[in-house]
């Protein structure tokens, strides 16, 4: 794998109380070409969600990524798979890059069996190994992430933990508790706001009355990075790692960017951004366009090259997304309802439905009351769930509850999200 | 007239407004946007900036400085953009608002109005689909509604906005887009719903129907169902109030019918139906129940994603017909 | 021997400690103050920095970083100095802790244990003595206890430490100093108390009383009280946990004594009693009752500061004795 | 009333991003010599609470501020009745100065009738105009101090308010959430951080990781007060209100203090801290001795007349703790515990006690189901509630309900508690 040097230009970072990062630095091509693999499987996996919603197969909330991809990857480029993520809902990418399958995505979001999170967390609620969600509350990730951060520290890991959250959400003020413990306590936590311009339809100097997220830490030191262009993304984030990990304690990381799309899919994105300044960014900034450039420039890949990348990546997700959509839905049971509240071996003995016939013996692994329903019932309500009988509680393959402490089940997603096209991940 | 809840609400708001100088709204996304489920559409037009007020999102921070205006004698409406995310402001909403009046011996009231979708929507997960009905309605210094109807909502939301006390009207978003009639007297520019007086949607002999907020719809289908297929009726209640719980209706009304099955979409433990079934067994009615009450309630699981199990979290027809069928024994 | 429940707890987080790497505790005030009630004393001596962590007052912040701490597979237990200031961060205990394991579809566990006094202690006024045992017991994915003896406190911590999901243990600040007989079963290190068994602390034939934590204390009197004055036995159950709660066991009781009264200190709406009410309303004990249950609660006002209304504003002895009376037609 | 020249020390202020006040300015002898009565009422009364709560005729919570009197009586020596101040718990001095008298804050600690709320809020919760209490919740008296502010400029009032929290409180993040509002918003908001170097046994350093309050606001300008120097308080205040009424918004000030006693009545104050910085404190840089200097100096009070003062609060808040002592406790009726939930007029039909009979009705101000009970248990039980008959509901003089929107209501506070000595106040 040949080494090449990459020349950022100066405006990549800006740096508070801190040097900023070389803007020089070696790597190789592979890994430049598994950054653009990475970020047009990204772009792809979130126009099929978009598709996919529009035809009604996903439902509920769904925001995507769209313009952001080079965050997820520049990050994860940087870090190893002890290292540890936590985001926002705004989270498709980052699971993916994490390593779940697109198929495990799509599932997700089609509420299959085989999303990533069984079909039950939906669009804001993926976890992987090493990546701690999606989570829907604004900002409630980032004191999640300081106790990551801790957790490495405890363990004596040489690791850190990003936590990534939106410019709207650096306002909430369990952020600066976050801060302020990770501060004192000298905790690997590199904070890293997606400052995307809006928090919905409010933008950033409407929200928050210092716009520099960077700085927001105070008495932690920041880097402003150009979150468009995915090189000085790694670059800066190899440049947190190390600043973690080196014991200098906390960082606050701000990745500029721009989500080409609405806030969710009930947002049309359009009525507080003028088309213009949507365009603009497109047409400048652009993530994918600014590193295929890069590609050519250092012959990294030829036109040619870059369009069967493309257009690989567009046949496996087209592929992932016809897997994931013949993949079926949770079957439609009271033992899979009542599956996962608590950890096998230590539910509660029952739990109640939405009448007190549905309640669930967790010991009988049936209905508790089975026998006080007249039997009647059973056939005339049409109700799947009292008419299927004894289900037998699908456990997933979990290792031993109490040795869960140690390591989070390490899912064996490849048994469920088979990939087919190998070329690109 | 045919309106929509999200209409009502709307005209209720600018109504006040209008009224009173200081009412104000505040809330993420309430002004420039119209609001996220565009309940307050056309209010920043109409009465500037001054008056509706778009907030970073910082619950805590928000609900606490609205309570504070409250507390100097404005008239705030705090819109959640639901009521999941006042989980963080909660504590204002209890410790600020409702309990100030109490702990200063009568001195210091705090008229303000939280509101906002409560419960789930579709398809939005267990983060954003708890209903906090129970929880508000246990706390003495509140007032807490939970309306149906474009009547119901228009009547208490201005009841809400003039009533002295702090008070949590809790809304749903699966409702604002269904039109109700809205009677003429309902149209005048003082009408008012009273808080704790429960109203009959539909009378009936057989049995009692006792829910809130969207679930009506449920209960008056199933109601009908039970009419269609068994020629019973059902006498079907809509509390409008959690706090207070207008139970002397209850009482009556199953002191008619000798049977009752309450239908709510929040957790079953120590629920709205928990707690009418111990005041009705505290009550005159209890020697007049032919059989147990049956609680129809949302699923004791956090809300899944999927459809599939989505459809057992929450009561629908089917469901209350079960209940139906149980406790007149079809 | 006699132990105090501080003792107990003391006692038996250390040995938790001293057996998991994984367990540390933190909280406001926990380390170098020995803990605000001296729940932790010595602990910070003889486990170090690492593991007994003083917090700034930020409840958000540091309940969602021992949360995250505990996704990263770690064991913390989080002292609040009381359950009133997890209101909080009522938010990462239910959205990011009770939920999490569901909403990732039994990949992502929590095992966590928040703890500290709940309810009121004497003359502390409003916003230090509400009871949270109704709001934490409604939710699915969490594990609520409330114990009354030391015995049940030493078993349950333990037991909650070490369970795998989120539990919730409510303590009480009154209960601190009492002293109770520590078996010497109890006394072994892996001695644990299982969730959702109710014990019965009292065994008698005339009347059910149902409750937990301090109330017992009174329960107990005032089933002496019982049996001196009309020379009637009252079964006096301890609930230990709210969630799950032990229905069994009180349907079975009050299948032999046809009477039941809970007693609680919360407020009475969607409360403990409540809901037990509906449980046994929907059990086969239901047609052994020979009278309505009496609900015993802690009284419908924020508390008030003056002892002279605080005395009216939780249960005591000659309440429950009326509750008693009531029931059984003295 | 004699103009005198005061001329604080240099290190009397120290600024973030701001000039900081004048050190020399004038004011009139009888301002200082007020400055200086309240300053020994004060803490007379805190001594008295502290006697008092030792002959256990208080309970529960106590929070004294012996040591930081200078706060108090240097704002509202620089502030008017229209202007509002919000605190934490540690109350008391606060409460006197916007218009209690000694005997209702006293009356109130004992849970006494006369107490300023009746006796139903306790230490930690008293009310009077212009003054919001006295908040248990370490942190949330903040924005609600914010919306005080808020709720001046939404009426055009040339007011600020002032919002006391601790350092301990510092770290709350819905201080940060209030910061931001109040910067985009342009609130008149005072932000006063009254640092008394510990939040109960921590210490500032281990709770803050920027321990320079006044720089918290970060894109807020700061102040640092001395707040052992009644006069620099004073300045400060003055300064802090022009500053907010002049529509520069918000301001951080920092009140560098110690607090003398404990945390509460139950810490002894003496494991997280040596004598020997207390001695320090009290011996070095006591407000009181501070201002007597002053006086004296000045020439404003001889020897002889500080004596004279002294004593005279001596017996002034002597006579006050009899008189709250002499006041009975609210009745242990029913008809009082039960008010005060709503405001009168509104209330909920029916409140519950702790058993089903004690239900209470406001439409019969009565007990709800008194015809259900057995007239046997009215005897039988010795509990006072069932046996009072029908109490009358006693209203307190409150305006027209709708109309408190307006103008909190002005509680009459001489009629409860007349004051004797008037020779102070
Ligand atoms: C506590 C909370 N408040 C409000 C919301 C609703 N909400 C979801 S996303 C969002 C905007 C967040 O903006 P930002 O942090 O900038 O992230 P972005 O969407 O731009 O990635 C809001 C208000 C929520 N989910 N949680
Ligand atoms: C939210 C919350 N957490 C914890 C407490 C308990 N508590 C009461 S006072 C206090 C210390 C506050 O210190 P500081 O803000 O410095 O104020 P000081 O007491 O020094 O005046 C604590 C932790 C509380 N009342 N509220
Ligand atoms: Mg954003
Ligand atoms: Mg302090």
């Amino acid at each position: 794998d040949e080494v090449v040097t990459v020349d950022l230009p100066a405006t990549s970072f800006e740096g508070y109380e801190l040097e900023v990062p070389e803007l020089s630095f070696r790597t190789t091509k592979n890994t430049l070409l598994q950054m653009y693999k990475d970020m047009i499987i990204i772009r792809r996996m979130e126009m099929a969600s978009d598709a996919l919603y529009k035809a009604k197969k996903i439902r509920g909330f769904c925001h995507l990524s769209v313009g952001q991809e080079a965050i997820a990857v520049g990050i994860e480029n940087a870090i190893n798979k002890k290292d540890t993520v936590i985001t926002s809902y705004r989270c498709h990418g980052f699971t993916y890059m994490r390593g779940s399958p697109v198929k495990a995505v799509l599932g997700e979001l089609m509420g299959r069996r085989c999303g990533v999170s069984y079909g039950k967390g939906g669009s804001m609620h993926m976890y992987t190994t090493g990546f701690y969600g999606g989570n829907g509350i604004v900002g409630a990730q980032v004191p999640l992430g300081a106790g990551l951060a801790f957790a490495h520290k405890y363990r004596n890991e040489d690791n850190a933990s990003f936590i990534l959250y939106g410019d709207g959400a650096a306002n909430q003020g369990q952020v600066f508790e976050a801060f302020n413990m990770a501060k004192l306590w000298n905790l690997p936590a590199i904070f890293s706001c997606e400052n995307n311009k809006y928090g919905m339809g409010t933008s950033a100097s409407r929200s928050s009355a210092l716009t520099d997220y960077y700085k927001r830490g105070q008495y932690i030191p920041g880097l402003k990075v150009n979150g468009m262009d995915v090189l000085a993304c790694y670059q800066a984030s190899k440049f947190a790692k190390d600043w973690a990990i080196s014991g200098n304690g906390p960082l606050v990381l701000e990745y500029e960017t721009y989500r080409y799309g609405g806030h969710s899919m009930s947002d049309p994105g359009t009525t507080y951004r003028t088309r213009e300044e949507i365009q603009h960014m497109r047409s400048r900034n652009d993530p994918i366009a600014g590193l295929k450039h890069h590609l050519l420039e250092l012959g990294i890949a030829t036109e040619e090259e870059i369009k069967s990348y493309d257009k690989a990546a567009r046949t496996y997700v087209d592929e992932q997304v016809e897997l994931a959509d013949a993949s079926p839905a949770p079957e439609a049971k009271m033992s899979i309802l009542f599956e996962d509240v608590y950890v096998p071996g230590s539910e509660v003995p029952e739990l109640r439905g939405r009448i007190s016939d549905d309640t669930w013996s967790f010991e009988k692994n049936d209905f508790s009351n089975k026998f006080l329903t007249p039997s009647s019932w059973i056939k005339s309500n049409g109700n799947l769930a009292l008419a299927e009988g004894k289900p037998k509680m699908e456990f997933k393959k979990l290792p031993d509850f109490l040795a869960w402490s140690r390591s989070k089940s390490a899912r064996n997603l490849a048994t469920l999200c088979s990939n087919s096209s190998g070329i690109l991940v | 007239i045919q309106v929509t809840v999200r209409d009502a609400i709307n005209n209720a708001l600018a109504e006040e407004l209008d009224r009173d100088e200081e009412v104000f709204i505040m809330g993420e996304e309430v002004a420039q946007y119209n609001g996220a489920y565009k309940i307050t559409r056309g209010l920043l037009d109409r009465f500037g900036e001054k008056r509706i007020i778009d907030t970073p999102i910082t619950e805590m921070g928000f609900t606490g400085l609205a309570t504070g205006a409250a507390l100097a004698g404005l008239k705030p409406v705090v819109e959640f953009m639901t009521f999941n995310f006042a989980m963080q402001s909660i504590d204002h909403i209890i410790n600020s608002a409702a309990k100030t009046y109490y702990m200063s011996g009568g001195i210091q009231p705090c008229n303000i109005t939280f509101r906002g979708p409560n419960g789930a929507a579709a398809g939005v997960g267990a983060q954003h689909s708890q209903d906090y009905s129970a929880w508000y309605g246990s706390i003495p210094g509140l007032k807490v509604v939970s309306p149906y109807s474009s009547e119901d909502h228009r009547g208490l939301i201005k009841a809400s906005i003039r009533d002295p006390n702090p008070v949590v009207f809790l809304e749903n978003e699966l409702l604002y887009g269904e039109s109700f009639e809205l009677s003429p007297e309902a149209q005048h520019p003082d009408f008012t719903v009273p808080f704790g007086k429960a109203k009959i949607e539909l009378e009936g002999n057989d049995i009692t129907l006792v829910s809130h907020s969207r679930n009506l719809t449920f209960c008056l289908q199933a109601a009908k169902q039970l009419k269609e297929e068994y020629g019973l009726t059902a006498e079907v209640i809509n509390l409008r109030s959690i706090k207070p719980l207008d139970v002397p209706a209850i009482v009556k009304s199953v002191m008619k019918t000798n049977h009752l099955v309450t239908v709510e979409a929040g957790f079953p433990a120590f629920g709205v139906g928990s707690e009418i079934v111990a005041q009705v067994m505290e009550s005159e009615a209890f020697d007049h129940l032919d059989a147990p009450v049956e609680r129809v309630t949302g699923a004791e699981v956090p809300t899944p994603y999927a459809k599939e199990l989505e459809d057992f979290a929450f009561p629908d027809q089917p469901t209350i017909m079960r209940a139906l069928k149980k406790v007149l024994s079809l």
